[in-house]
C-alpha cells in the first residue's frame, strides 16, 4: 500500500475571503489559529511519547493505542465543534480527548489509574470519558461506538438542540455490521451525526485491501445517501475545513455527513504490537507526511512562527505534561472497598 | 359478572401493558417507543398497537431491522436526556444487540467512574409453547441476569405487567423487561396495586408450608396448577414469584425455604446455565441447614426447541413436572 | 408505495438467437421451458393454498409466511441452478423448497410435524431442509443465512468444485449488519455466491422508504464491487435469464452477484399479521402483475397453452397436494422418547 | 536442567497451542484457520505466528473485522465438508457472533432433523488480569456452556493446549475452545500424552482428602497454589479441573465430592448465573447427603472490571480468596 493511494482526496474550497476585515487582521486571525492547531497536535504529539516511556516503566499498563501521526484528525474535526457538541470515539482516543479540552493530568491519571482520572481510573486508556464535555468515551468494541452515537444524534434532535454529534471510528471498523445499520439509521432519519473514518490504511495488521473489497469507503459511505467525502487527514486546516463544511451541512438539517480522513499510523497498533506487516519504507514515506511538520513547515514559509516562538510551545507542553505525570503520580489510588462503586447508580455510595 | 351483578372489567397481559405504555409516554415528553414494527404494525404481539396514533411517528418509532444499531441508539439517546423505550421483537433476536447491551448499557456507568448513568427500558417477549421451533423459542433471560449494572424484570401478572414500567422507567440504569409470549392473551380483573409496586422484591403468589415453588413469568401459572394438584393430596406449596430476576430477593426466597424445608425452582430455560442453577445454588449454599432434601430444577430439556406439538409439550416444563418435582423433594 | 416504484427494472437482453436448430425446434423447447416454470409456479401457489386451510383447521401451527406473489422469484432463480448448488433460505421458503425440488409430501409433512417431513418434524414451515439437495434452510433470524451462504460458497471454492450458492433473502434483511459484512467478505474474496434480495417492499409491516435511507439496493450492493442489478421479480423469465446471467458469471470466477428481484407479497406477513399497513389497492394493482397469469396470458397469446391444457396440470397438482396431505396426516409422529435425539450427533440414537 | 544434566525443552501454552494448529493444519486438507489477523500478524496473541508462511493466505485466512460473517462463514464451510478453525479474538467480541453460534451452529443438527452436523472449532481468548479494563476481561465461556448442541472445551495445562484440538475436530460438532489469556506465557515441560487425550472427562490434578477444589481454565494455577497453602495447614485438598465445560463430567465431581464432603468452586466469571453456580447447584443437588457443608462458590466481584491494578486484583478470585473459602468450608 503506497502513499499514492490517497491521491483522490477532494479539494477543499479556497478560504474565505475576508470581508470587513483588514488583510492584516485576517493574516493575524489565520496566524493564531494556526497555532492554536500547531499547539494542540504538539500536546498530543508529546504527550503519547511520554506515554511510551511510562509504559516501559510500567506505570501504565493494559492496552495502549498511539495516535500519533494521525493528530490532524482529532485536531482539526474539533476545529469544527462547539463545546456543546457530542463526541464518541475509540480505543485509539488519547487525541480526542486532548483535542476536545480534557486536561493532559485528568488523561494521564487515568493511565495511572488513579480517582483524579477523567473517569475515576476505572477505564485506562481505552476508556476516557468527560461527561461535561459531552465526551461519551472511549470504546474498545471496534464499531460499538457508531450506534450510542446515533442515539446521542436523536436526543438532541428530539430535543430541538442544535448539537451535532461526532463519532470517530476506523477503517477496520467500516467492515463490521454496525456501522452499516448505524449509517443507514442515521441517513434515514436524518440525525445530526458527523461520522468521522479514520482510514489509516490497516486494521491491526490487516491492509485495508485485505479488509474491503472495495476500499474507497467515501463513496460507499455515499450509497446510503448521505453527504461524503475523503479530504487528506495529514493536513489539519484541510481537515477542519472539510469538517466544518460538513457540520454547516448538518446544522443545517441534511442529515448525517461522512468525512473519510486519510491518516497513517507512525506506532504501531499497540505496545504489543511488533509491527511485522508493514514495511518500512512506507512509514517513512509517510513521515514525511508528518503533520505537525506540514503545518511548522507552512508556517515558516509564510513567516508565521519563529524558532523561539515553536521552542515556547514546546516548553509550555513539557511543563503541563510534566505536571500532569507528577500529579498523576501523587493522586490517590481507589481504595479496595469502593470496588463496586458505580456498578448501580445506587452503588455509588452503598454497595449493592 | 362481579359479586354484585355488573359486568366485570376484562383485562388482558397485552392491554395491562400498552396502558402502561400509554401512561409513561403520557407523563413524561422524554419517554419514546422504538422498535421493529412498533408503529404502523401496532407491534409484533400487538401490545402497542394504537399508540402510533396517540403519539405520532417521532415517539412511536419504527425501525429498520438492525438490532444492534436501534438498542445502541437507544443507549446514546438516554445518555442524552432522554428516557427510550426499546423493544426487541423477542429474546432471541436481541443476542444480535446483546453487545451493545453488556459493552456499553450495563458498563458506560462504571467505565465512566460514575458519569453516565444509562436510564433505558427494554423490552422483549421470551418463551416457547406456540410451536414457533428452535429460533423463536429460548428463554435467554438468565443470561441477562448475569449481567451486573442492569435490573431483570419478568412480569407475571397484570399487576406486574401494568405497574412495573413506572418504576422501570425511574430507575437511573438499564432495566430489562421480559414478557413470555403466553401471557400476552391472559386476561383478567385488573386489580389496583395495594402498595406502591417496587421492583426489589419477589411476591408470595400463594402461602404454603410443605414445599416452596420458586419460579417467573410464563412458568407461574403451571406452578400456580400444582399448587392445586399438590392441595388436592395435602401437600401445601407456597409459590414465590420472583419479579425481579436481577437482583434477586435473596431474603424472601431464604424466608421460604426456612418455613418449607423444601424447593423446587421452575424455569422454562434449558437446565444447565439457567437462572433456575443459580437459585439453586443460592438456596443450597445459603439455606444449607433449613434444607430437608435436595433442591429440585424443572427446566427445559436441552434441546433447541423442537416443532412437533408433543416434542414441543415434552421439552418444557409442565404442571405434571412440577407435581413430580415436588412429590420427590416431599420424599 | 405504488407500482411505478418498479419501473427501473433492467431489461434483460432478448433470447438468443436459434444457431443449429429449426425455428419450430425453438419454439417446442420454449414452450416446453414455459410449462414447466408454469407448473413450478402454480405448485407453490395451490401448496400454499392449501397451507391457509390446514392452518385455520390447526393442522399446521407456528409461524407461516405465504410467498404468494413471489413465486416467480423462486422458480426463476432455480432454473438458474445445477442441483450440485446450494442454496440458502429464510423463513418464507415454501416456495424455495419446493422449486428445488424437495417433494410437496416432505414440506406438507414437516408442517405437520411429522417424522416423515424433510426436517424430521423438528423444523416445521421456518425451517425446511434436504442436504440430499443441498437446501441449507431455512432460518427464522433475518439475514442469519447470509454469512452461512458465503460459507458453503467458501468450501466448494476451496475444494475446486464449480458450485454456487444462492442465498434468498428480503428487502429488510439488507438493513441488518450480517447483510453487509457478508457482502464485503464474499467480494472480497471473489465467492461463488449468488445473493438474492427479495424485495417485496415490505419488511413486515414497514414500508421499503421507512426501512432505508437508500431504496436503490441493486444500486448499493453495487458499491460492494460486485455486479448487481434488479429485475422484474413478476416476470419469471426474466428473472431466470438475470439469474443465469449472475451464474454464469459467477461460474466464470468473477465473483458474487447481486440480484434484486422486484416482487411483492399478496398475503400478508403471516398469518398473524392483520396486514393493516397497506392499502387495499396497492395490493390489488399489484395483483394485475400475478406472476402465474403474467406466464399464462404470455402462453395464450402464443398459443402455447390451451384451457385444456391448463386443467391437466392443475389436476395433477391438486392430486399431488392431495396426496402430499393424506400422506402427512397419516405419517407417524416421533415418539417422545426420542426428543434429545440429534441434539449431538452422538445423540442421535443414545441420549446425551 | 533435567535430572540426568540436559537441558530440559521448554514449551509455552502459546508454543503447544501453535503446534496444536500446525499438526491439524498437516494432518487434513479439509482443516484452515480463519480469524481477524491470524496471518500477516500472526494472531492477536500469537498463536498463529509462522502458519501463515507455512500454510499460506487460503489456509490461514485473514478475515475483515466482521465477527458475525465469518463464524457464520465458519459454519457453511463446515456444512460444505470443510473442518475450519475460526478465531475470535477474545470473547467478549463473541458476542458479535452469539446469533451464529446459537441459532446455526449449535441448532442446524436439530432443526434439520439429524440431516446437518456442523464440524466447527472456534477458539477464542477469554479472562482478565491484564489492566484490560470492561470491554475486554469478561469471562463468558459459562454463556456458551448453556447452549446444547455444543461442545466447551477449557485447556488449562500445557498437555490440554497441545492435545485436545485434534480430538475437538474429531468431533462431529461445533467445539468451543477457551484460552486464558493470562496462561499463554506459561511455561514448562511438554510431557507426552500418557492416554488418548479425551474430551469427555474432567481430570484430578492434585487428589487430597478433605475438600475437593472445582476449577478450570485461568483459575487452575490459583487452584493449585492454595493447595499448597492448605497442605501447610494439615488440609489436603483436592483439585479437579473440568476441562470440559459442557457437557459436564458429573461422575467425575460426584466422586470427587463424595470422598472429600466439601467443596469449593472457583470460577473466574461474575457469580451470579456463572458456570459455578451450576457446578454448585449439581453437587447440592445430587451430592446431598455427601456434603458436610455448604459448597463455596469463589467468582469475580460484580462488576465491569476496573482498569486500576488493585481495583482489578480485589475483583478477581486470588489464591488468598480459595484458601479463605477453604476454611469456611472445612470450618
Ligand atoms: C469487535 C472487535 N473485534 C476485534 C477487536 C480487536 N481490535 C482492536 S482494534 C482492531 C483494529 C481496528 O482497526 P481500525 O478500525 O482501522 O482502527 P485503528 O486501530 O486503525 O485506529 C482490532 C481488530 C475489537 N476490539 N473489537
Ligand atoms: C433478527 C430478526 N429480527 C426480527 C425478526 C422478526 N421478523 C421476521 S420476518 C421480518 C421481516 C423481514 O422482512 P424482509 O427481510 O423484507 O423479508 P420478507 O418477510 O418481506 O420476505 C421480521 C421483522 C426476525 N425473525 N429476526
Ligand atoms: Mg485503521
Ligand atoms: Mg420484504
Amino acid at each position: 500500500m503506497s502513499v499514492a493511494r490517497h491521491t483522490r482526496t477532494r479539494k477543499d474550497p479556497a478560504h474565505p475571503k475576508p470581508v470587513m476585515k483588514t488583510a492584516a487582521d485576517k493574516k493575524n486571525a489565520r496566524t493564531e489559529h494556526r497555532r492554536e492547531l500547531l499547539e494542540a497536535m504538539l500536546r498530543i504529539r508529546r504527550f503519547e511519547e511520554r506515554c511510551v516511556e511510562l509504559y516501559s516503566a510500567t506505570k501504565i499498563r493494559g492496552f495502549v493505542h498511539l495516535y500519533i501521526g494521525e493528530e490532524a484528525v482529532a485536531v482539526g474535526v474539533n476545529g469544527a465543534l462547539t463545546p456543546e457538541d457530542a463526541v464518541v470515539s475509540t480505543y485509539r482516543e488519547h487525541g480526542h480527548a486532548l483535542a476536545r479540552g480534557i486536561a493532559a493530568e485528568a488523561v494521564m491519571a487515568e493511565m495511572h489509574g488513579r480517582t483524579t482520572g477523567c473517569s475515576g481510573g476505572r477505564g485506562g486508556s481505552m476508556h476516557l470519558f468527560d461527561a461535561s464535555r459531552r465526551f461519551y468515551g472511549g470504546s474498545a468494541i471496534v464499531a460499538g461506538g457508531l450506534p450510542l452515537a446515533a442515539g446521542l444524534a436523536l436526543a438532541d434532535r428530539m430535543r430541538g438542540l442544535p448539537h451535532v454529534t461526532c463519532c470517530f471510528f476506523g477503517d477496520g471498523a467500516f467492515a463490521e455490521g454496525e456501522f452499516h445499520e448505524t449509517a443507514n439509521l442515521a441517513a434515514l432519519w436524518g440525525l445530526p451525526l458527523l461520522l468521522v473514518c479514520e482510514n489509516n490504511l490497516y486494521a491491526m495488521g490487516t491492509a485495508l485491501a485485505r479488509e474491503h473489497a472495495q476500499t474507497d469507503l467515501a463513496m460507499r459511505a455515499a450509497s446510503y445517501g448521505m453527504p461524503a467525502w475523503a479530504v487528506d487527514g495529514m493536513d489539519v486546516e484541510a481537515v477542519e475545513q472539510a469538517a466544518r463544511r460538513a457540520v454547516e451541512g448538518i446544522r443545517a438539517g441534511t442529515g448525517p455527513h461522512f468525512l473519510e480522513a486519510r491518516t497513517y499510523r507512525f506506532r504501531a497498533h499497540s505496545m504489543y504490537d511488533p509491527d511485522r506487516y508493514r514495511a518500512k519504507v512506507e512509514i517513512e514515506q509517510w513521515k514525511e507526511r508528518d503533520p505537525i511538520s506540514l503545518l511548522t513547515d507552512r508556517m515558516h514559509e509564510n513567516g508565521e512562527l519563529g524558532d523561539k516562538e515553536l521552542a515556547r510551545i514546546e516548553q509550555r507542553i513539557t511543563a503541563e505534561i510534566d505536571h500532569a505525570v507528577e500529579a498523576a503520580e501523587q493522586a490517590p489510588e481507589e481504595p479496595v472497598e469502593n470496588l463496586l462503586h458505580h456498578v448501580t447508580s445506587a452503588s455509588a455510595e452503598a454497595v449493592s | 359478572m362481579g359479586a354484585d351483578g355488573t359486568a366485570e372489567a376484562k383485562t388482558t397481559y397485552r392491554e395491562a401493558m400498552r396502558e402502561a405504555l400509554r401512561e409513561a409516554l403520557r407523563a413524561d415528553d422524554r419517554v419514546f417507543l422504538m422498535g421493529e414494527d412498533v408503529g404502523r404494525y401496532g407491534g409484533c404481539f400487538g401490545v402497542s398497537l394504537g399508540l402510533l396514533e396517540e403519539f405520532g411517528p417521532e415517539r412511536v418509532r419504527d425501525t429498520p431491522l438492525s438490532e444492534s444499531a436501534f438498542v445502541g441508539a437507544g443507549i446514546g439517546a438516554a445518555l442524552a436526556g432522554m428516557r427510550p423505550i426499546v423493544e426487541i421483537m423477542t429474546v432471541n433476536f436481541s443476542l444480535l444487540a446483546l453487545d451493545q447491551i453488556l459493552n456499553n448499557a450495563a458498563t458506560l456507568l462504571h467505565m465512566s467512574g460514575g458519569q453516565l448513568p444509562v436510564p433505558l427500558v427494554i423490552r422483549m417477549t421470551t418463551g416457547a409453547g406456540r410451536q414457533l421451533a428452535a429460533q423463536h423459542s429460548h428463554s435467554l433471560e438468565g443470561w441477562y441476569a448475569h449481567i451486573p449494572g442492569i435490573r431483570v424484570l419478568a412480569p407475571a401478572t397484570l399487576e406486574d405487567a401494568r405497574h412495573m414500567l413506572a418504576p422501570a422507567l425511574a430507575d437511573p440504569d438499564p432495566v430489562l423487561i421480559f414478557e413470555h409470549g403466553s401471557l400476552y392473551n391472559v386476561s383478567g380483573e385488573l386489580l389496583p396495586p395495594t402498595d406502591p409496586v417496587g421492583l426489589d422484591h419477589a411476591a408470595i403468589r400463594r402461602p404454603g408450608t410443605d414445599i416452596s415453588l420458586i419460579t417467573y413469568g410464563g412458568s407461574l401459572p403451571k406452578a400456580l396448577a400444582a399448587v392445586e394438584e399438590l392441595a388436592a393430596e395435602g401437600i401445601s406449596a407456597e409459590v414465590i414469584d420472583l419479579r425481579t430476576l436481577r437482583p434477586l430477593d435473596d431474603a424472601a426466597i431464604a424466608a421460604s425455604v426456612a418455613r418449607t424445608h423444601r424447593a423446587v425452582v421452575i424455569d422454562e430455560a434449558w437446565r444447565t446455565g439457567s437462572l433456575a442453577a443459580e437459585v439453586s445454588a443460592r438456596i443450597a449454599e445459603e439455606s444449607f441447614y433449613d434444607l430437608d432434601a435436595p433442591v429440585e430444577r424443572v427446566c427445559s430439556a436441552e434441546v433447541p426447541m423442537p416443532y412437533a406439538r408433543r416434542l414441543e409439550e415434552a421439552a418444557l416444563p409442565q404442571t405434571a413436572d412440577i407435581v413430580a418435582a415436588a412429590h420427590r423433594a416431599v420424599g
